[in-house]
């Protein structure tokens, strides 16, 4: 019955997609109904696995069966696979129902257009956690990548959206060779890419073997999560509706590259440097991100250099080994980013697609639900306990403290900023007066209750979702831990007396309250965002990466395709080709005043001629050799 | 007589014949000149033909030989060949000299390139 | 024997009809009747039916391979007669004659394709070409047609006298004018004689300038397009062909003995690539289809040339092959040259549209000379380069000839382009249903040496 | 009798087709036709008794040459791509008029002869014959059908390639006079024995005509040209399948004959082959004009094939052997689509069109499929064929893979740069008025996209086809 | 006359000791030769056409003189009779038709004529080349005024056996010139 969780989706987006006029209560059933159908199941299965431990791997058909390797449609669930496809279909269900009325005013086609979209993406999200090797592992890979790709370029009119999606997409596809090689590697060596075998043969790969193959799959998930230097990609994914910014840019599609790392898990903690570039990247990201969100004015783009940010916290706890960690934190971030990002929608909804900041504020009171809702993401996310996000960011962190204290203090500073611009954000959009138009002013009012639902939802799981995986010192019994333990088979175990570790989460929670404070104080003042100089604007300006890209790889190759077309290809190449015929053209022009008519001058050139002739006989010899050397 | 000489004759009298068609105009003198490459052929046959004649009764004393008579007879058939090609040559001349009143070798000169 | 008699007999016949009919489309016919009943003795003769059996003193000798080639020449000789027959009768009031020389043309023909002694040739020769110098010359008030019969008379007694010093020399060398000389190793003729050598080099010059191979080629372009084009074409094909016949004998029997003191591949190459260049690079930039033709002759006898460089099984019957083929091709695009009114390039712009058929055939005939596969031409073409690698080396001159190949479909396509990818109106004569029947019928010949050579290989085993 | 009815089918259907002159007549013909001709290629496909998929007759006993076909793995997959490409082309152009369809279609039908020919020969003389006949139709299509500078550029596309079969020509003659018993038969000529620098000559006198044919990078400058200037039916015909003709000349004969010679000279070939693969993305990323950047994405894909080739990995060879099929598959429907724009718009430059998506939905649907298929998306045909031209090109250099891996993420940006500049973005004033495509061409492609879906989750019947052809061509290798 | 025998090597010798006693034969040829050489060279540089044709008729009797020299008499006779009467009287008698006197042909420039003479001294150099290379030919002679080959008798019978085919062949030859001087001498 595995494979009924990716049927239903993919059905849904069969019927949503074939039958393009359908009536839009009716397309939101088929939407909404097919994601609900296969969290149903998923529950089931996970419920099954949490009893009596991962199924059996399944295999629906022969992929690809050659004589050299043999690669099979097959599932694998276990208890990783299983908590990715409750988070996914979970998530993903609040998500369509919230579509459903934030989407409303889309035309018939377009609505249905856009639950096929949503149907599909969250088909091959499950292909990409279910498949039991690679290969199928990169099918969902990929196939998530072409979703976001038309979900990003939704509203294809407007051409700056566009780019956008390309962007997304063609960054993805860096990565993507990154991991395609990877798996060459891995088949080249092993002749498998079944995660069972792969694991279990390990022992057969020399250590550079094992390096390169997790650097190339890494280089992969830099393309899907969004770390340096392929991040630049999600903040202008953004263009997307919100719903997909939430699932896709948030929740789900962004952790594909933590749940490749964790499933990976036997090789990476095989290779020192392939688990060092991870968390150097991570934290990297994850602050370079993070100074980034202090300074951006636009709601969605404030969430989505978190969200990076936040990827990089997780691919610190990966690098650091502390696999659970990350993917508790995968967890609870999804619950209260997809939050925030509801939030952000249903803000954006109120004020008729405003997204800037500067122009909201004071929204407490028109959007209440709304407002405490994103209150609890802020905090979640800046992880003050009790709410989730504390407690998986203070496991990464422990863990980091475990690896290497620089760590630590990187990531307690990340978690500072963070805490800071999630404030900011909440600060200049809630509370203060309201600095948008009047009409957008009379128009503000709370979002229908299909948004609120999921709003409420999330923000439970929020505040609760921290509470499944409570750490001995507080006398829990770390659940998620031992759950995932037979996956998670490297995770490095580190001793922190309790003490030393009371010592990291005061500090940690402690600098958080302090951001929080310090940014509260500065933007209840003055909600005003004024014109960013200095370093400000550099920060607001990205760091200029996006601009440093265009100048260093994007115009180059342009450049360079120019001078091969206009140059190389038609001057030179095909010049030369032209110019054989010119050339015979002119020496036949040449050639023919020879025959110039003249009896006496055709005679003398027998004539000549026959001396020739016999000039070549008399050196016969030395010709023949000549040609002899010659070939 | 050493059969180099009427080689060297022969041979001459053929340059001067090759020369004759290549530097003059006149048709008939270029067609005269031909007849003289010829005649030198001519020549040289009958002096080989003595010599292998003397080559071979040298060889056997007594009884008669006729080598060398083929190249008589070769001669023979070139003065015929001439005679009929200079019919129609002289011919050929006369009907150009009919339309253009020229014997010029150059004076025609459409056809070319 | 037989079709030598039959020629000569038949030309006499004619000039009897000559003054007793007065009809003159009658001539064509009684031509015709002529010309079959050669075709029939001579197949006769080939079976081994000769009807006089003269004592030749070895002055002649009948190989399966010559008496072959008189086939294959009289066959198209009598194509050429069914198709053009009648623009003959339009070139003024000496019909009779011409198919009068046009037989004593074929009784040299005949010769040259069985001859054993260098008299024969001499005479062969001289039979071939003096009537030639007359119908070169038969358009008498055309001052083009003047021109060309002065100076191919002209050059071919030049040549003609070459010749002779050639055969003088080779006289001298070896004391005999027969083709086969008994070579002693002791005596006076001991090994190769210098004299016999100097005297091939004079005997080349004067066969190539005959099968017009550059540097000995000038003649052609001219004399080719001042004659008138019936005449042209019979000269393009049968008499040409029938002097590589006779060149190829000189070199498999004088040239392959001598080849001990002299390497006459290295000459050979030397010919052939100054052939192929003269040939081709030439045509390319011609205006007119029939001069463009004359060029193309050149390239095309480039070709046949391989067979006298590489003297192989391949070369013989490959040159049997390459006559048919290119006669064929040759006798057809010239039948529909003739019944154009203006022979340039945009003469035949748009043919495809007023007159299919003469251009479908004619399309046909052009991809036989170019040597594109499933016509004749291709095999012809396939035979030479086989002989000449069977050779073993000078590998590199196929791949020159291959190249030169390419070029020479430019110009041959330029007619294709003409006829059927630019519009215009072609002005032609008056094309008669029979006419067309005999272009397809040539065309399927083509074709179907092209396809299935094998009907005429089994007749190749000599 | 099978593989002889492949050839005489169209022939004879060609020819008669030459002959009918209204058009009305002439088009159910030629569907007709071209589906008999379907029905027996999957009939051979099936079949497996090789008394039905061989043919020998003597041909040539003079030069040892014999009339003989055979449809093995190899040329099962190509024989079926040919066969079902022509019923799509006709069904997808069935609305376009062409001046004496009846002359078109035939032409039609005997390239298609020709090239099957060129499939199913075991003969390297009945193997050049068809080789030939199948550029001399085409040439005329391109000639007489074709676009405004069609002459010239057809003629530099005839006369290139003539070179190159000539060439290829000498190099046939030279190995059969080196063959044991001077026959052209296969398998005479794989056990034909060249000396070191015989081979080397060959080889590449062989491998330029090829070349020519794929197109290879230096020889590629014709193929733009010809696919913008020829009527689209017919480019669909050359690059679907006369393309092939290569890639399939270098399995069937070039590897096996020159086992040796192909191994030293892979290096230079194989980089050749990358270094035209980006440049030809490079230069789809700049181009304005559909059928261009099209062409040139085409030379990109065909690179990687030869690349795969020459590394002579198994995997890369069945990669291959899919990927000629799938790439067939794919680019006729992009074809496909440019006519449909073509036809109805009258241009086919980017900067002239926009937001057809909005107008003709189906057309954008069916399309941006078509360019997933080309960019190789997972679940798409064309993936398994490339994943394993990777692989195998991986195994025989990492850092070559790398390298031509780059053309995978350039070939995503300009064809995404297509499909944005044609059908995303607001309406111009040319696609104001466009409506959405008609309902031939709408069939064509959505039997097309079934293809590419089915053969993309599924693709295993096709490897389990080729399997065989791979086979033959491992031991081919492995004879000396 | 006397009859040279013996090797080339002694004969020269011989002359080289008695130069001033060269036998009737030897005087002969030489004269004979220059003649002819003499004549063979006014042919080319006299201007009247007219002259020209008597230059030839000169070299034709010198060679016939040296026809006689080798004792080949017919051929002597019938060189005589067949260029010096028919076919040079037929020259001259077109040339009168035409009245080319002196002058009226237009000369060619010098380099062209400077060439023809190169081209013309490289071919005799060529078959010097030939003569000297000839080994064969060092000390053979041409029997001087010796051997009956060359008379009438031992010609007529090899003509009318050995050279009958040919001597019939040649007659077709004489058809098709006639034939020709029919077709194109007649006026339309």
């Amino acid at each position: 019955m595995v494979y009924l969780v990716p049927l239903f989706p993919l059905l849904g987006f069969l019927l949503n997609g074939l039958f393009r006029n359908l009536s839009k209560s009716l397309v939101s059933i088929i939407g909404c109904g097919s994601i609900l159908a296969s969290f149903v199941i998923s529950c089931i299965l996970f419920f099954d696995v949490r009893s009596g431990g991962a199924l059996p791997v399944q295999s629906l058909f022969p992929f690809i069966n050659i004589a050299s390797f043999k690669i099979d449609f097959a599932f694998q669930v276990d208890q990783l696979s299983s908590l990715f496809l409750l988070i996914i279909t979970g998530v993903g269900f609040l998500i369509h129902v919230y579509s459903t009325s934030y989407m409303h005013d889309e035309k018939d086609e377009h609505f249905a257009r856009y639950f096929a979209y949503l149907n599909l993406f969250v088909f091959s999200m499950l292909l990409l956690v279910l498949g039991a090797n690679y290969v199928i592992m990169f099918i969902g890979w990929e196939g998530v990548g072409l979703c976001s790709y038309l979900l990003i370029g939704y509203w294809f009119k407007n051409d700056s959206y566009n780019y956008a999606a390309k962007k997304a997409f063609v960054m993805n596809r860096i990565g993507d060779l990154g991991f395609l090689l990877g798996i060459f590697w891995l088949l080249s060596k092993l002749g498998t890419a079944n995660y069972n075998d792969v694991f279990a043969h390990t022992a057969q790969l020399s250590s550079t073997d094992i390096t390169g193959i997790t650097v190339l799959l890494f280089i992969g998930a830099m393309g899907k999560s969004a770390q340096i230097p392929l991040y630049t990609w999600l903040p202008d994914a953004m263009a997307g509706p919100t719903p997909v910014s939430a699932l896709i840019h948030a929740a789900t599609m962004v952790t594909a590259g933590i749940y490749m790392v964790a499933r990976s898990n036997a090789l990476y903690s095989l290779s020192a440097v392939a688990e060092n570039l991870v968390a150097i990247v991570g934290i990297a990201t994850a602050l370079f991100a993070a100074t980034i969100a202090i300074k951006q004015n636009d709601i969605k783009k404030v969430l989505a250099y978190s969200t990076v940010s936040q990827l990089g916290y997780m691919f610190l706890g990966l690098g650091v080994g502390a696999y659970t960690g990350a993917v508790f934190h995968v967890m609870t971030h999804a619950f209260f980013k997809a939050l925030l990002f509801l939030g952000a929608g249903s803000v954006i909804h109120a004020i008729h697609n405003q997204q800037d900041i500067r122009y909201m504020g004071g929204l407490r009171k028109y959007l209440p639900v709304t407002h405490i809702t994103f209150l609890i993401g802020c905090l979640a996310i800046s992880g003050i306990p009790p709410f989730s996000g504390f407690f998986s960011k203070d496991e990464i962190l422990a863990a980091a403290y475990a690896k290497n204290p620089v760590y630590w203090v990187l990531g307690v500073i990340g978690a500072g900023m963070t805490a800071f611009y999630m404030f900011r954000l909440y600060a200049t959009t809630f509370l203060g007066e309201f600095r948008g138009t009047e009409e957008q002013k009379n128009h503000l009012h709370e979002s229908p209750l299909a948004i609120t639902t999921p709003l409420f939802i999330l923000a439970v799981l929020a505040v609760i979702g921290g509470f499944v995986n409570v750490p001995e010192v507080f006398g829990g019994k770390s659940a998620l831990h031992n759950f995932l333990k037979p996956v998670l088979t490297t995770e490095n175990t580190f001793e922190l007396t309790s003490s030393k570790d009371y010592m990291l989460m005061v500090v940690s929670v402690a600098v958080a309250v302090i951001a929080i404070l310090i940014a509260l104080a500065k933007y209840i003042k003055k909600p005003e965002l004024g014109e960013p100089k200095g370093l400000g604007k550099v920060l607001a300006n990205k760091w200029y990466v996006d601009e440093i890209y265009n100048a260093l790889i994007v115009n180059p190759l342009a450049a360079l395709g120019a001078f091969f077309k206009n140059v190389v290809d038609k001057s030179g190449i095909d010049g030369f080709v032209n110019g054989v015929g010119t050339f015979i053209q002119y020496s036949s022009r040449r050639l023919r005043l020879v025959q110039n008519g003249k009896v006496g001058s055709y005679i003398l050139m027998m004539v000549f001629s026959l001396l020739v002739l016999w000039c070549v006989f008399w050196n016969q010899t030395y010709i023949v050799d000549f040609f002899k050397k010659l070939f | 007589m050493p059969i180099q000489y009427y080689i060297v004759l022969a041979s001459a009298l053929f340059c001067i014949g090759v020369a004759g068609v290549l530097i003059r105009r006149n048709a008939i003198i270029v067609f005269m000149c031909i007849e003289l490459m010829l005649n030198s052929v001519n020549l040289m046959l009958v002096a080989f033909s003595k010599m292998h004649y003397a080559i071979s009764s040298a060889g056997n004393k007594n009884m008669p030989v006729n080598t060398g008579t083929d190249a008589q007879i070769f001669v023979f058939f070139i003065m015929v060949v001439a005679a009929a090609e200079v019919s129609v040559g002289l011919a050929i001349i006369v009907m150009m000299y009919r339309n253009v009143h020229s014997t010029d070798v150059n004076f025609l000169n459409r056809l070319k390139n | 024997m037989n079709a030598i008699i039959f020629s000569a007999g038949w030309g006499i016949v004619m000039m009897f009809c000559s003054f007793l009919i007065s009809n003159k489309s009658s001539f064509r016919h009684i031509a015709v009747v002529g010309l079959l009943l050669l075709l029939v003795v001579n197949i006769m003769d080939t079976n081994g039916h000769a009807i006089f059996n003269i004592n030749v003193h070895g002055m002649l000798a009948y190989t399966r391979f010559g008496l072959f080639f008189n086939s294959i020449a009289i066959a198209s000789t009598l194509i050429y007669v069914l198709l053009t027959g009648k623009d003959i009768e339009r070139l003024g009031n000496y019909v009779a004659e011409y198919f009068i020389l046009i037989f004593f043309v074929l009784c040299g023909v005949t010769i040259l394709s069985s001859y054993n002694n260098l008299l024969m040739l001499f005479l062969g020769i001289e039979i071939l070409s003096i009537p030639l110098y007359i119908l070169t010359g038969s358009d008498k008030r055309n001052l083009k047609s003047n021109e060309a019969s002065l100076k191919y008379f002209l050059m071919g007694a030049f040549s003609t006298g070459l010749m002779l010093m050639g055969i003088a020399l080779m006289y001298g060398g070896t004391a005999t004018f027969s083709l086969d000389v008994i070579r002693t190793e002791t005596g006076l003729y001991k090994g190769v004689s210098f004299l016999e050598i100097i005297g091939l080099l004079f005997l080349m010059v004067s066969m190539s300038f005959k099968v017009s191979a550059a540097p000995f080629h000038f003649w052609t372009p001219d004399v080719y397009d001042g004659a008138p084009s019936v005449f042209t074409s019979f000269m393009a094909t049968i008499v040409k062909v029938a002097g590589f016949i006779a060149f190829l004998k000189l070199c498999y029997v004088r040239m392959a003995a001598t080849s001990t003191a002299i390497d006459w591949q290295l000459l050979f190459a030397v010919i052939i690539i100054s052939t192929l260049l003269f040939g081709n690079i030439t045509a390319v930039f011609q205006q007119s289809v029939k001069r463009m033709l004359a060029y193309s002759s050149i390239a095309q006898a480039g070709f046949m040339l391989f067979a006298l460089f590489s003297l192989n099984d391949f070369a013989s019957k490959g040159l049997l092959m390459y006559s048919a083929a290119y006669c064929l091709a040759t006798i057809g695009l010239f039948a529909v040259l003739v019944k154009m009114k203006d022979v340039t390039f945009e003469g035949y712009n748009g043919l495809a549209k007023t007159q299919p058929v003469l251009a479908a055939t004619n399309a046909i005939f052009l991809f036989s000379l170019a040597g594109i596969p499933l016509t004749a031409g291709f095999l012809a073409k396939y035979y030479m380069l086989a002989a000449v690698i069977e050779t073993g080396n000078y590998i590199w001159l196929v791949v020159i000839g291959v190249l030169f190949a390419a070029v020479s479909v430019y110009y041959y396509f330029r007619v294709i382009q003409a006829m059927y990818f630019k519009t215009g109106e072609p002005q032609t004569e008056t094309i008669t249903g029979s006419f067309k029947f005999g272009l397809i019928a040539l065309a399927a010949i083509i074709i179907l040496i092209g396809v299935l050579p094998q009907y005429l290989f089994n007749w190749l085993y000599f | 009798m099978i593989a002889l009815l492949l050839i005489l089918v169209p022939v004879i259907g060609g020819l008669i087709a030459l002959f009918i002159k209204n058009e009305t007549a002439a088009k159910p013909f030629a569907l007709l036709v071209s589906i008999i001709t379907l029905i027996i290629a999957l009939a051979g496909v099936y079949s497996n008794t090789s008394s039905q998929l061989h043919y020998d007759t003597s041909w040539i006993p003079d030069l040892n040459s014999r009339f003989t076909l055979g449809l093995d793995g190899l040329s099962k997959i190509l024989v079926l791509l040919t066969a079902i490409s022509l019923p799509i082309i006709i069904t997808a152009t069935y609305k376009n008029t062409y001046a004496g369809a009846g002359k078109f279609y035939g032409l039609m039908f005997l390239c298609q002869a020709g090239m099957l020919g060129v499939f199913l020969s075991m003969d390297a003389l009945l193997f050049y014959f068809f080789w030939e006949l199948a550029l001399i139709p085409a040439y005329f299509l391109c000639s007489i059908w074709g676009g405004e500078k069609r002459i010239q550029v057809t003629f530099k596309f005839f006369v290139y390639t003539f070179v190159g079969s000539l060439l290829m020509l000498v190099s046939i003659l030279f190995i059969y006079f080196k063959t044991a018993d001077h026959s052209f038969a296969i398998q005479s000529f794989y056990h034909a024995d060249l000396s070191a620098s015989q081979a080397q000559w060959m080889f590449w006198l062989f491998f330029i005509a090829l070349a020519i044919k794929m197109p290879i990078f230096p020889f590629h400058t014709w193929q733009p040209d010809t696919y913008e200037q020829a009527p689209t039916a017919v480019t669909m015909l050359l690059s679907g399948v006369m393309v092939k003709m290569g890639v399939f000349a270098v399995i069937r004969w070039l590897l096996p004959v020159f086992p040796a010679a192909s191994q030293s000279n892979s290096s230079i070939i194989i980089t050749l082959s990358v270094i035209g693969m980006l440049y030809a993305s490079l230069i789809a990323i700049r181009q304005d004009d559909m059928k261009r950047l099209i062409a040139y994405s085409s030379i990109a894909h065909i690179g990687l094939m030869c690349a795969a080739l020459f590394a002579q990995q198994k995997v890369g060879l069945q990669g291959v052997l899919i990927q000629m099929f799938n790439h067939g598959i794919n680019i006729i429907g992009l074809w496909i689509v440019a006519d449909a724009i073509e036809k109805q718009l009258g241009t086919r430059k980017f900067s002239e069109l926009g937001g057809l998506a909005q107008k003709a939905p189906k057309l954008a649907i069916l399309f941006v499929m078509m360019c997933l298929a080309n960019v190789a998306l997972p679940l798409t045909n064309a993936f398994v064929g490339e994943f394993l031209m990777f692989n195998g090109l991986f195994r025989y250099n990492p850092i070559m893979a790398g390298v031509a891996g780059i053309s995978i993420i350039l070939a995503a940006v300009y064809t995404l740069n297509m499909i944005q500049k044609i059908f995303y973005g607001n309406t111009v004033a040319l696609t104001e008025s466009a409506h959405d495509s008609s309902f031939n061409v709408n069939a064509a492609l959505v039997i097309l996209v079934i293809v590419v879906l089915v053969f993309g989750v599924y693709p295993q019947p096709m490897i389990n086809l080729t399997q065989e052809g791979g086979k033959l061509f491992i031991s081919a290798i492995n004879f000396r | 006359g006397r009859i040279c025998t013996g090797t080339g090597f002694k004969r020269k010798s011989k002359s080289k000791k008695r130069t001033f006693l060269m036998t009737a034969t030897e005087i002969l040829f030489w004269i004979l030769s220059a003649l002819a050489l003499f004549s063979a060279l006014m042919v080319l540089v006299s201007k009247n056409p007219v002259h020209s044709v008597l230059w030839l008729i000169i070299v034709f009797f010198a060679i016939s003189g040296h026809y006689i020299l080798l004792n080949a008499q017919f051929l002597a006779i019938v060189n005589l009779i067949v260029y010096a009467g028919a076919i040079m009287v037929l020259f001259l008698f077109v040339i009168m038709l035409m009245n080319l006197n002196a002058s009226v042909e237009p000369q060619k420039n010098s380099l062209i004529k400077l060439a023809g003479v190169i081209a013309g001294g490289l071919l005799l150099f060529v078959m010097m080349e030939a003569v000297i290379n000839a080994n064969e030919l060092t000390n053979s002679q041409a029997a001087m005024n010796e051997g009956d080959i060359g008379l009438i008798e031992n010609l007529g019978k090899v003509l009318f056996t050995k050279y009958a085919v040919p001597f019939e062949i040649s007659s077709v030859l004489f058809l098709s010139a006639m034939v020709g001087a029919v077709v194109i001498g007649k006026k339309e």
